[in-house]
C-alpha cells in the first residue's frame, strides 16, 4: 500500500483519538459528579470519622439508642474509619480498643458485609458494609469502554468532512487501477 | 468471450484475491482464539491449570522449529529447489504430529484432571482441544502441499498451495505464542 | 428422473445415510467400550448429526473440485448450462454462478420464512386466550411427542421462530448481495465462486438440523439459549439447535470474506470506492460485521455443546463457571448481527429512493460512511442486552452511551432520505412503495431502541413485548419490507417479466397496516407488563382484547405474504414482458438485458458519471458498457509489486486459483 | 388547487412543514405522556424508583414524538406535494446532491441529544440505585418454578412477598437453578438472579425499592426458565409497617401446630404448590391427592408403596425413583440443604393427609 496513505491515516487516527478521548472523559467526569452529589458509594476512598459522644456508655448501659450512632454503616473499599471516642469510657469496635478521648482507625480492605462487636451500641453490633467503590479504576474502564466506539464514529465521519486527499477522496484499494 | 484483456482474469490477480481471501480467514479464525483467551482470563483470573511443565516445553519447542522448517521450505521453494523444500516440509509435518501427539497423546493422558473437572479442566481441553484441531488441519494440508509438489505442480514462480500452507501454519504457530504462557506460565497453579 | 438426480436430492441422502452412520458409530464406540449405548444418547445424535451435515455437503458436490484439485486436475471457473436438463436443474445443484446462488439464497429464505411464520401463528393463536389451551390439543402430542405440554411446546416455538427468522435474514441477505454485489460493479461472478457455492449450500443442512430439534424434545431457551437454562435443564433439542448455528455460520464466516474480497479486488477498472452504487458499501459493512462476530456465538454455544456432552463446565456459576460470560460471548455476535439484518436492506433504500424520486442521493458519501458508521460502532455496545444481568453499575453507563450513539449514523441516513425525497418527482410502483413502508416502520423501530438503551427505563422494558415490538419494527423496516421491494424491483432481472402491480399494491396495503397496527399493541403490551415468552398470562393484566388483535394482525400479514408468493408464481409464468430498462435506473444492471446474460458483462464497463445523478442536466450516464469506441485508458497492466512475480497472464494449470 | 400548491411550494413549504412537525410532535408526545399518567400505557407508578424512570420515560416519549414527526412530516409532504403529475417517467427533479453544513448538523444535533441522554439517564440510575440506611433486607431466592422471600432480620420465610410501605427494601437475590428475573411492573425495576450458593458474592444480586402505595401486586419471572416460566408469579403486598411486623412476627414464628398443618406451611412456603396440586389436578409433578399409601408405578416398570419412607426419599432424592409419565431432573434436589429433617417428616405427615 501507498506510504503516504498510511501516513495520513495514522495521523487522522491519532488526532480523532485526541479528540475522542477529550470528550469521553469531560462527560464521564461529568457524570460521575453528578453521581457523587447523589451521595452514593461512588466516590473515592475517604476517612470516615465516627465519634462516640460522651455519655454514651451510660446510655448504653440503659439500653437506650446512641442517636449520633448509626447502626449501619456503609463504606467503599480503601475508607479508613476512624474512631474517635469522646466518652469518659474506653470503647471496643472487634479488634481494636479506644481509650477516652483517643482515636483509632480501621481499614476497610475487602468488600464484605459484617458486623463487629461493638460497646457503644445498646445491639452491642456495628453493621459495616464495604462496597467496591466507582474508583478510578472503574471510572477509566468506563473510559475504556466508551472511547472506542466514539472514535470509530468520529473518524468516519471525518473522512466525509475531510476526505484524506484532496483530489480523489477514496484510496485506490484496487491495485489494479494504480 | 472478450474480456481477455480483463486483468481480473489473470493469474496475478487471482493470486492476490488468495492472499486476500486467507488473511480475511485467517482475522476471522483468529476471533475464535481471541474468545477462548478472554474465557481462560474470566474464568481462571490469576490461576493455571496444573500441567507438566517438561511436556509443555517441549512441544512448544517443536512447534517453534517446526514453523522455521516451514519458512525454510518456502524460500527453498521461492529459489526452485524442490529436493530441499519436500526435506523442510516433510521435517515441518513430522514436527507437527509431534506436537499433536504430545498435547493430545501425552499431555492429555497424564493431566490429572479430565474436561469435566472444574473450569481447568474445562478450558484446558477446549483450548488445546481447538488448537489441536487446527493443527490437524494444518498438517493435513501439508501432507496435501507435500504430495502435490511430488506430482511437480507448484513451480518457483507459482505456488500459491505452498504459501497459503505456510501462512496459515505461521498462524497456528503464533496462536500458540500466546496459549502457551496462558495455559503453562500465568497464574498460580489452581 | 432428472429431480433425482440433482445435488440437492443426493445431498439429502447422503445427509440421511450420514446421520445414522454418525448415530451408529457413537453408538457402536458407547457399546464396545463399556458404556450404556443409548443413555445418554445425546453425544450419539449430536455426532449423527454433524456427520450428517457434512455428508449432505459431499452429497450434494460442493466439495467436487477442490477434490479435484488435491488430485491435481484443473476445473472450470465457468460452467456451461447443460441443454438437456431442465431450467430449474441448475437451482438444485451446485452451480458456481453467482446469480444462480443468489436466487438459491433467496428461494430458501422465502421457504425458512414460511416456515418460521408458521410457527409465529401457532404460538400467536395459542396467545389469543390467557391460558395455555390450543397447544394442549391432542395433535400436537401426536406430532411432537406425548411428553411435550403446551407450555414447553409454546417454548420451543417461540425459539424456533426467532432463530428461522434469523435465519431467514442471513439467507436473505446473502441473496441481496451476492446477487447484486458483482452486478453492481461490473464483475461477472464473486472472486470465490466455490466458496459460494459452499457458503450457500452449507445452510440447507443446517435448516434440517434446526428442524429437526423440534422433534428431539424441543428447547425452552429462547433463540438465545442462555445457561444454565440451556446446559443443564433444557431437552436435547438445544443441542441439535445450537450445532444447526455453528453449521449456519459457515456460511455467513465464508460468504462474507467472499464478499469483501470480490468489493476490494473485483471492481471493474477503474471504479474507485466513493463511485460503487451505495449497496455495495452496504454489503461491504455487512460483511465486515459478519466475519468477524460470528465466531463468537460459534464458540459460545460450542461451549454450551461441549458443557452438556462432557460436563466441561463454562457456565455454571454454582461450580465456579460464569453464566454472565456467556451473554458476553453471545451478545459480541448477536448484537452485531441485527445489523447484519438492516444494513442491506437499508442500503437498498438509498438505493431505490433516487430511482422513485427522480433525484440524486443526497449526501452519497455520508450515507455510505453511515454503513460502516452503524457497523462498527455496533461492535461496542453488545452489553446493552445484560443490563439486568447484574454488571458492574458503572458500566452500564458507558454501554447506555454507546448504544445511543448508534442513533447518529442510522439518524445520518434517515435525514438523507428525506433530503432525496425533498423536491423529487416521485413515482409510486410497489417497489416504491415498499421503500416507503420500510422507512416509516424501521423509523419506529429506531425510536424504540433508545428507550431500551438508557439503563433505567431498560430496567422496565427488558424482556417485555416492548422489547418484541421494538424488534419486529427493525427487522420488517430493515429487511422484511426492502427484502420485498427487492424482488418487485429486480424481478424482472431473473424472469425477464414484470410482477403485477394490482397484487403487488394489494400485498402492500395489507401487510404495511397489519403490521403498523401488530407492532403498536405489541409494544403496548409490553409496557402493561406483558412479558416476553411466556405461553399463558395474567388475565388481569386486562390486555387480552390487544393480544387477539396482535394474532388477527399476524395472520393478515401471513395472507398478505400468501398473496405475493401467487403473484410471483403467476408473474413468473405470464406476466408482463419486461423490456429493458424499465425503472428508468442509472444503475449497470439496467443496463443489461432482461433476463441478464450468463456472463453479465460483454467486456468491462467504464464508469463516466456518477452513479445517482438522476437531475443531470447533460445526461451522462453512469456507466458506459461499450467503452470501445473512445478508449483512452484501457484496463492498464498490473503494477503491484506482488504482481510482478508472475510472468504473462496465462492461467496455468493446475494451480488451484480459483478458490 | 394547483395554483395554492405552487404559492406553498414557492414561499411557505418549510414553514408548513415546521408547523405540522409541531403540531404532530405535540399531538403524539402529549397522548404518549398522558397515556403514561393515566395509566393506560404505563402500569401504576407504585415505587419511588418508578416515579424517576416514568420521568424518563416522558423524556423518551417526546424524543420519540419529535423524531417520529419530523421524518414522516417532511416524508408525507413530499409525498403528497413532490409528486409526479403527469410528467415522463423520468422528468428530473430538482437537482442537488447534499449540502455538508446539513449534513454535519444533523450529526452534531443528534450527537448533543445523545451525550444529554446519556448524562441524564446515568443519573436517574444512580438515583434509583440510592441507598437508605435502614432499608429492609429481604432474601430472594428463584427456584423452578416459585418464589421464596426470607427476612433475615425477623426470621420469616414466605412464597409472598410482604412490604412495608414507604421503606427501602433490598432485595438479594439468587437462584437454585436457572437464570430468573425479578420483575413488579408497579415498580418498574428489574433484576436478574444468577445461580448461586448463598454468600456467593459474585454471583449474589441486589435490588433495592421503595413502594410507596398499599396494594397488591405480583412478581413476574422476566426471564424464559423452562416449561412453566408463564407461570413464576408471586404475591407482592405493601402494607402498613405494623401491619408487616405482625405478619413477619408471624411466619417467624415457631410452628406450634399439628405436624400435617406445619407441613402445609413448608409445602406454601417452599414453592411445591408450583409443580404439586393438592386436588388431582395435573402440573409439571404427580399431584398429591390420593398419592401416600397408593402403589406408584415407576418409570422403570417396577412399582413401589409410597410409605413415609419413599416420599421422604422422593423429597430427598427426587432422582431415585422417577413417577411413572414423569421427567427426571425436574424437581429441584437441594431441599434436603433447605429443609430440616423435622420440616421433612412434617411434609410427609401432610401429604400423607392427602392420601387415602
Ligand atoms: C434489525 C435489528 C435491530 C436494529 C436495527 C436495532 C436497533 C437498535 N436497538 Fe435493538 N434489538 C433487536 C434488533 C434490532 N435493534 C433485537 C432482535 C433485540 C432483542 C434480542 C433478544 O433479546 O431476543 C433488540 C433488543 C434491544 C435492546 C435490549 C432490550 C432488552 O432486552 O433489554 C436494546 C437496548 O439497548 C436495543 C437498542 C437498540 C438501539 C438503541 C438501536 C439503534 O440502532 C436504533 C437507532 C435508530 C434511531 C434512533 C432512529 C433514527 C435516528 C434518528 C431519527 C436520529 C435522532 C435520534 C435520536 C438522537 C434518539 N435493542
Ligand atoms: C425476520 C424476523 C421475524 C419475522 C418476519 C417475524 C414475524 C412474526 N413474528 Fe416474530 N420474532 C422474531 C423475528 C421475526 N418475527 C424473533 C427474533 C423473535 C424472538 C424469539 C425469542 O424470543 O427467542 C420473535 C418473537 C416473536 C414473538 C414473541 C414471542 C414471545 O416472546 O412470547 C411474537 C409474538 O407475537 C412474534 C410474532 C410474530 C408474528 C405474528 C409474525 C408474522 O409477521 C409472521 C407472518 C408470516 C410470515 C411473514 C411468513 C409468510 C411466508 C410465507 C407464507 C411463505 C411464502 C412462501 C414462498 C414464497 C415460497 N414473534
Ligand atoms: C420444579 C417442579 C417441582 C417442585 C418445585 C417440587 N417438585 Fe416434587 N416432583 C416434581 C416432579 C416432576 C416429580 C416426579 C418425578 C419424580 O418422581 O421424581 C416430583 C415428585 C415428588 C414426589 C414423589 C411423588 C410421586 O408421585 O412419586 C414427592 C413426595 C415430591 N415431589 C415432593 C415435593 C416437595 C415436598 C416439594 C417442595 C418442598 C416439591 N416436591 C417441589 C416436581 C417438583
Ligand atoms: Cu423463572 Cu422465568
Ligand atoms: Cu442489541
Amino acid at each position: 500500500m501507498d506510504k503516504t496513505l498510511v501516513g495520513l491515516v495514522i495521523n487522522r487516527f491519532l488526532l480523532v483519538l485526541l479528540v475522542s478521548l477529550l470528550l469521553v472523559v469531560a462527560i464521564s467526569e461529568l457524570g460521575f459528579r453528578l453521581q457523587v452529589l447523589s451521595g452514593d458509594t461512588d466516590r473515592l476512598p475517604q476517612d470516615v470519622v465516627l465519634v462516640i459522644p460522651e455519655g454514651t456508655a451510660e446510655r448504653v448501659a440503659q439500653g437506650e439508642e446512641v442517636p449520633a450512632i448509626p447502626e449501619e454503616m456503609t463504606f467503599v473499599v480503601g475508607d479508613v474509619l476512624v474512631v474517635r471516642n469522646e466518652d469518659s469510657v474506653g470503647h471496643e469496635l472487634g479488634p481494636v480498643l479506644v481509650a477516652p478521648g483517643g482515636t483509632a482507625s480501621l481499614p476497610m480492605e475487602q468488600a464484605e458485609h459484617f458486623a463487629l462487636a461493638c460497646s457503644f451500641q445498646p445491639s452491642r453490633y456495628l453493621g459495616l458494609e464495604v462496597r467496591e467503590a466507582s474508583t478510578l479504576s472503574v471510572r477509566i474502564l468506563a473510559i475504556v469502554y466508551a472511547v472506542p466506539p466514539t472514535l470509530v464514529m468520529f473518524f468516519i465521519y471525518s473522512l466525509a468532512i475531510w476526505p484524506l486527499r484532496r483530489d480523489d477522496q477514496a484510496p485506490p484499494a484496487n491495485p489494479a487501477q494504480a | 468471450m472478450a474480456h481477455t484483456t480483463d486483468v481480473r482474469d489473470t493469474y496475478a490477480h487471482k493470486l492476490g484475491n488468495n492472499r486476500w481471501g486467507l488473511w480475511l480467514f485467517i482475522i476471522s479464525d483468529a476471533a475464535v482464539f481471541i474468545g477462548l483467551f478472554i474465557t481462560r482470563f474470566i474464568l481462571l483470573p490469576g490461576q493455571r491449570p496444573e500441567l507438566d511443565q517438561t511436556i509443555g516445553l517441549i512441544v512448544t519447542v517443536m512447534l517453534l522449529a517446526s514453523s522455521f522448517f516451514m519458512y525454510r521450505a518456502e524460500v527453498h521453494m521461492r529459489h526452485g529447489n524442490l529436493k530441499a523444500f519436500q526435506r523442510s516440509i516433510l521435517t515441518t509435518l513430522i514436527l507437527g504430529v509431534i506436537f499433536l501427539l504430545g498435547v493430545v497423546a501425552v499431555e492429555w493422558q497424564i493431566a490429572h484432571f479430565g474436561p469435566a473437572d472444574g473450569q481447568e479442566g474445562a478450558i484446558f481441553y477446549v483450548m488445546t482441544g481447538f488448537h489441536a484441531f487446527h493443527v490437524l488441519t494444518g498438517v493435513v494440508l501439508l501432507y496435501w502441499v507435500y504430495n502435490n509438489s511430488k506430482r511437480g505442480v507448484y513451480t518457483k514462480e507459482q505456488h500459491w498451495g505452498v504459501e497459503a500452507a505456510a501462512v496459515y501454519w505461521h498462524f497456528i504457530d503464533v496462536v500458540w505464542i500466546f496459549f502457551y504462557p496462558a495455559l503453562y506460565l500465568i497464574g498460580t497453579v489452581a | 428422473m432428472t429431480f433425482l438426480s440433482t445435488g440437492f436430492v443426493r445431498g439429502l441422502i447422503a445427509q440421511a445415510l450420514g446421520t445414522l452412520a454418525g448415530f451408529a458409530f457413537v453408538t457402536g464406540i458407547r457399546a464396545l467400550s463399556g458404556l450404556e449405548p443409548f443413555d445418554p444418547v445425546e453425544p450419539a445424535l449430536v455426532s449423527g448429526f454433524a456427520v450428517g451435515a457434512l455428508a449432505f455437503l459431499f452429497g450434494v458436490g460442493v466439495f467436487d473440485d477442490w477434490l479435484k484439485w488435491t488430485r491435481g486436475i484443473s476445473t472450470s471457473d465457468h460452467q456451461e448450462h447443460d441443454p438437456e436438463k431442465p431450467w430449474w436443474y441448475r437451482y438444485l445443484s451446485v452451480d458456481f454462478d453467482h446469480k444462480v446462488i443468489g436466487l438459491q439464497y433467496g428461494a430458501a429464505a422465502m421457504l425458512t420464512m414460511g416456515i418460521g411464520g408458521s410457527l409465529a401463528l401457532l404460538f400467536r393463536t395459542e396467545l389469543a386466550t390467557a391460558n395455555v389451551d390450543f397447544l394442549e390439543h391432542f395433535i400436537f402430542g401426536q406430532i411432537f411427542g406425548e411428553d411435550h405440554t403446551g407450555a414447553s411446546l409454546f417454548n420451543t416455538f417461540i425459539s424456533l421462530h426467532g432463530m428461522i427468522m434469523i435465519v431467514t435474514m442471513l439467507l436473505g441477505v446473502g441473496a441481496l448481495s451476492n446477487y447484486l454485489v458483482p452486478l453492481m460493479i461490473g464483475a461477472n461472478d464473486m472472486a470465490f465462486p466455490r466458496l459460494n457455492a459452499f457458503a450457500f449450500w452449507v445452510n440447507i443442512p443446517g435448516a434440517i438440523v434446526l428442524l429437526a430439534s423440534m422433534f428431539a424434545g424441543g428447547f425452552d431457551t429462547g433463540w438465545t439459549g442462555y445457561p444454565p437454562n440451556s446446559t443443564g435443564y433444557s431437552a436435547m433439542g438445544v443441542s441439535l439447535f445450537m450445532l444447526a448455528v455453528y453449521i449456519v455460520g459457515f456460511s455467513s464466516i465464508f460468504g462474507s470474506l467472499n464478499v469483501i474480497v470480490t468489493i476490494f479486488r473485483m471492481r471493474v477498472p477503474g471504479m474507485k470506492l466513493f463511485e460503487m452504487p451505495i449497496f455495495v458499501w452496504a454489503a461491504m459493512a455487512t460483511a465486515f460485521i459478519q466475519l468477524i462476530a460470528t465466531q463468537f456465538i460459534g464458540l459460545s454455544f460450542l461451549m454450551v455443546i461441549l458443557q452438556r456432552l462432557f460436563g466441561m463446565n463454562f457456565f455454571d456459576s454454582t461450580a465456579g463457571g460464569s453464566p454472565v460470560l456467556f451473554q458476553h460471548l453471545f451478545w459480541f455476535y448477536s448484537h452485531p448481527a441485527v445489523y447484519v439484518f438492516i444494513l442491506p436492506g437499508l442500503g437498498l433504500i438509498s438505493e431505490l429512493l433516487p430511482v422513485f424520486v427522480r433525484k440524486p442521493l443526497f449526501g452519497y458519501k455520508w450515507v455510505a460512511l453511515s454503513s460502516l458508521g452503524i457497523a462498527l460502532v455496533g461492535y461496542f455496545v453488545w452489553a446493552h442486552h445484560m443490563f439486568t444481568a447484574g454488571m458492574a453499575s458503572y458500566l452500564r453507563v458507558p454501554f447506555m452511551y454507546s448504544t445511543l450513539l448508534v442513533a447518529i449514523p442510522t439518524g445520518v441516513k434517515f435525514f438523507s432520505w428525506v433530503g432525496t425525497m425533498w423536491r423529487g418527482k416521485m413515482r409510486f410502483d410497489t417497489p416504491m412503495l415498499f421503500v416507503l413502508g420500510s422507512v416509516v416502520v424501521f423509523l419506529l423501530g429506531g425510536v424504540t431502541g433508545p428507550p431500551n438503551a438508557t439503563v433505567a427505563s431498560n430496567l422496565h422494558l427488558h424482556d417485555t413485548y416492548w422489547v418484541v415490538g421494538h424488534f419486529h419494527n427493525t427487522m420488517f423496516g430493515g429487511f422484511m419490507f426492502p427484502w420485498f421491494a427487492a424482488i418487485y424491483y429486480y424481478f424482472p432481472k431473473f424472469t425477464g417479466r414484470q410482477m403485477n402491480e394490482f397484487w403487488g399494491k394489494l400485498h402492500f396495503w395489507l401487510m404495511v397496516p397489519a403490521f403498523l397496527v401488530m407492532s403498536t399493541y405489541q409494544m403496548l403490551t409490553g409496557l402493561l407488563g406483558m412479558r416476553r415468552r411466556i405461553a399463558g398470562y395474567d388475565a388481569a393484566l386486562g390486555i387480552e382484547g390487544y393480544q387477539v388483535i396482535v394474532t388477527w394482525a399476524g395472520f393478515l400479514i401471513f395472507f398478505a405474504v400468501i398473496i405475493f408468493a401467487i403473484n410471483f408464481v403467476v408473474s413468473a409464468r405470464r406476466g408482463e414482458v419486461a423490456e429493458g430498462n424499465i425503472w428508468k435506473s442509472r444503475s449497470p444492471i439496467w443496463q443489461l438485458p432482461n433476463p441478464i446474460p450468463l456472463h453479465n458483462y460483454e467486456r468491462p464497463f467504464r464508469v463516466v458519471g456518477e452513479p445517482y445523478d438522476y437531475g443531470d442536466p447533460n445526461g451522462h450516464p453512469y456507466v458506459d458498457l461499450d467503452p470501445s469506441d473512445d478508449a483512452p485508458d484501457e484496463p492498464t497492466t498490473p503494477s503491484d509489486s506482488e504482481e510482478q512475480q508472475a510472468p504473462g497472464g496465462a492461467d496455468p494449470a493446475p494451480a488451484p486459483t480459483g478458490d | 388547487m394547483r395554483s395554492l400548491v405552487n404559492l406553498i411550494k414557492r414561499y411557505g413549504e418549510y414553514v408548513f412543514v415546521a408547523i405540522f412537525v409541531v403540531l404532530s410532535t405535540y399531538a403524539l408526545g402529549a397522548f404518549l405522556t398522558a397515556g403514561a399518567a393515566n395509566g393506560t400505557i404505563l402500569p401504576l407508578q407504585a415505587s419511588r424508583e418508578a416515579v424517576e424512570i416514568d420521568e424518563l420515560f416522558n423524556v423518551q416519549f417526546w424524543l420519540i414524538a419529535f423524531f417520529f414527526s419530523l421524518i414522516v412530516v417532511f416524508m408525507l409532504w413530499s409525498v403528497i406535494f413532490h409528486r409526479r403529475r403527469g410528467e415522463d417517467d423520468d422528468a428530473p427533479g430538482e437537482d442537488f446532491e447534499g449540502n455538508s453544513t446539513l449534513e454535519i448538523v444533523w450529526t452534531i444535533i443528534p450527537l448533543g441529544i445523545v451525550l444529554a441522554l446519556a448524562v441524564y439517564g446515568g443519573s436517574v440510575l444512580s438515583n434509583i440505585e440510592r441507598r437508605a440506611t435502614d432499608a429492609l433486607e429481604v432474601n430472594v431466592i428463584g427456584q423452578r418454578w416459585a418464589w421464596r422471600f426470607e427476612y433475615p432480620e425477623s426470621g420469616a420465610v414466605s412464597s409472598d412477598l410482604v412490604l412495608p410501605v414507604d421503606r427501602q427494601v433490598l432485595l438479594r437475590m439468587r437462584s437454585d437453578d436457572v437464570i430468573h428475573s425479578f420483575w413488579v411492573p408497579e415498580f418498574r425495576v428489574k433484576q436478574d438472579l444468577l445461580p448461586a450458593t448463598f454468600g456467593d458474592e459474585d454471583n449474589t444480586r441486589e435490588l433495592r425499592i421503595t413502594p410507596t402505595i398499599k396494594g397488591d401486586y405480583k412478581v413476574r419471572c422476566a426471564e424464559l426458565c423452562g416449561e412453566l416460566h408463564y407461570a413464576m408469579l408471586a404475591d407482592v403486598m405493601v402494607v402498613e409497617p405494623e401491619e408487616f411486623e405482625t405478619w413477619a412476627a408471624a411466619q417467624a414464628a415457631e410452628c406450634d401446630l399439628e405436624a400435617a398443618d406445619c407441613g402445609a406451611r413448608w409445602v406454601e412456603q417452599y414453592g411445591c404448590t408450583a409443580c404439586h396440586s393438592f386436588d388431582g389436578t395435573q402440573v409439571v409433578g404427580p399431584t398429591w391427592l390420593g398419592l401416600a399409601g397408593s402403589q406408584v408405578l415407576l418409570d422403570d416398570g417396577s412399582s413401589v408403596l409410597a410409605d413415609e419412607i419413599y416420599l421422604e426419599t422422593s423429597i430427598i432424592n427426587p432422582n431415585d425413583q422417577i413417577h411413572e409419565g414423569f421427567q427426571p431432573n425436574v424437581m429441584p434436589v437441594n431441599f434436603e440443604e433447605q429443609l430440616t429433617e423435622e420440616q421433612i417428616a412434617e411434609i410427609v405427615a401432610f401429604i400423607q393427609t392427602l392420601g387415602e
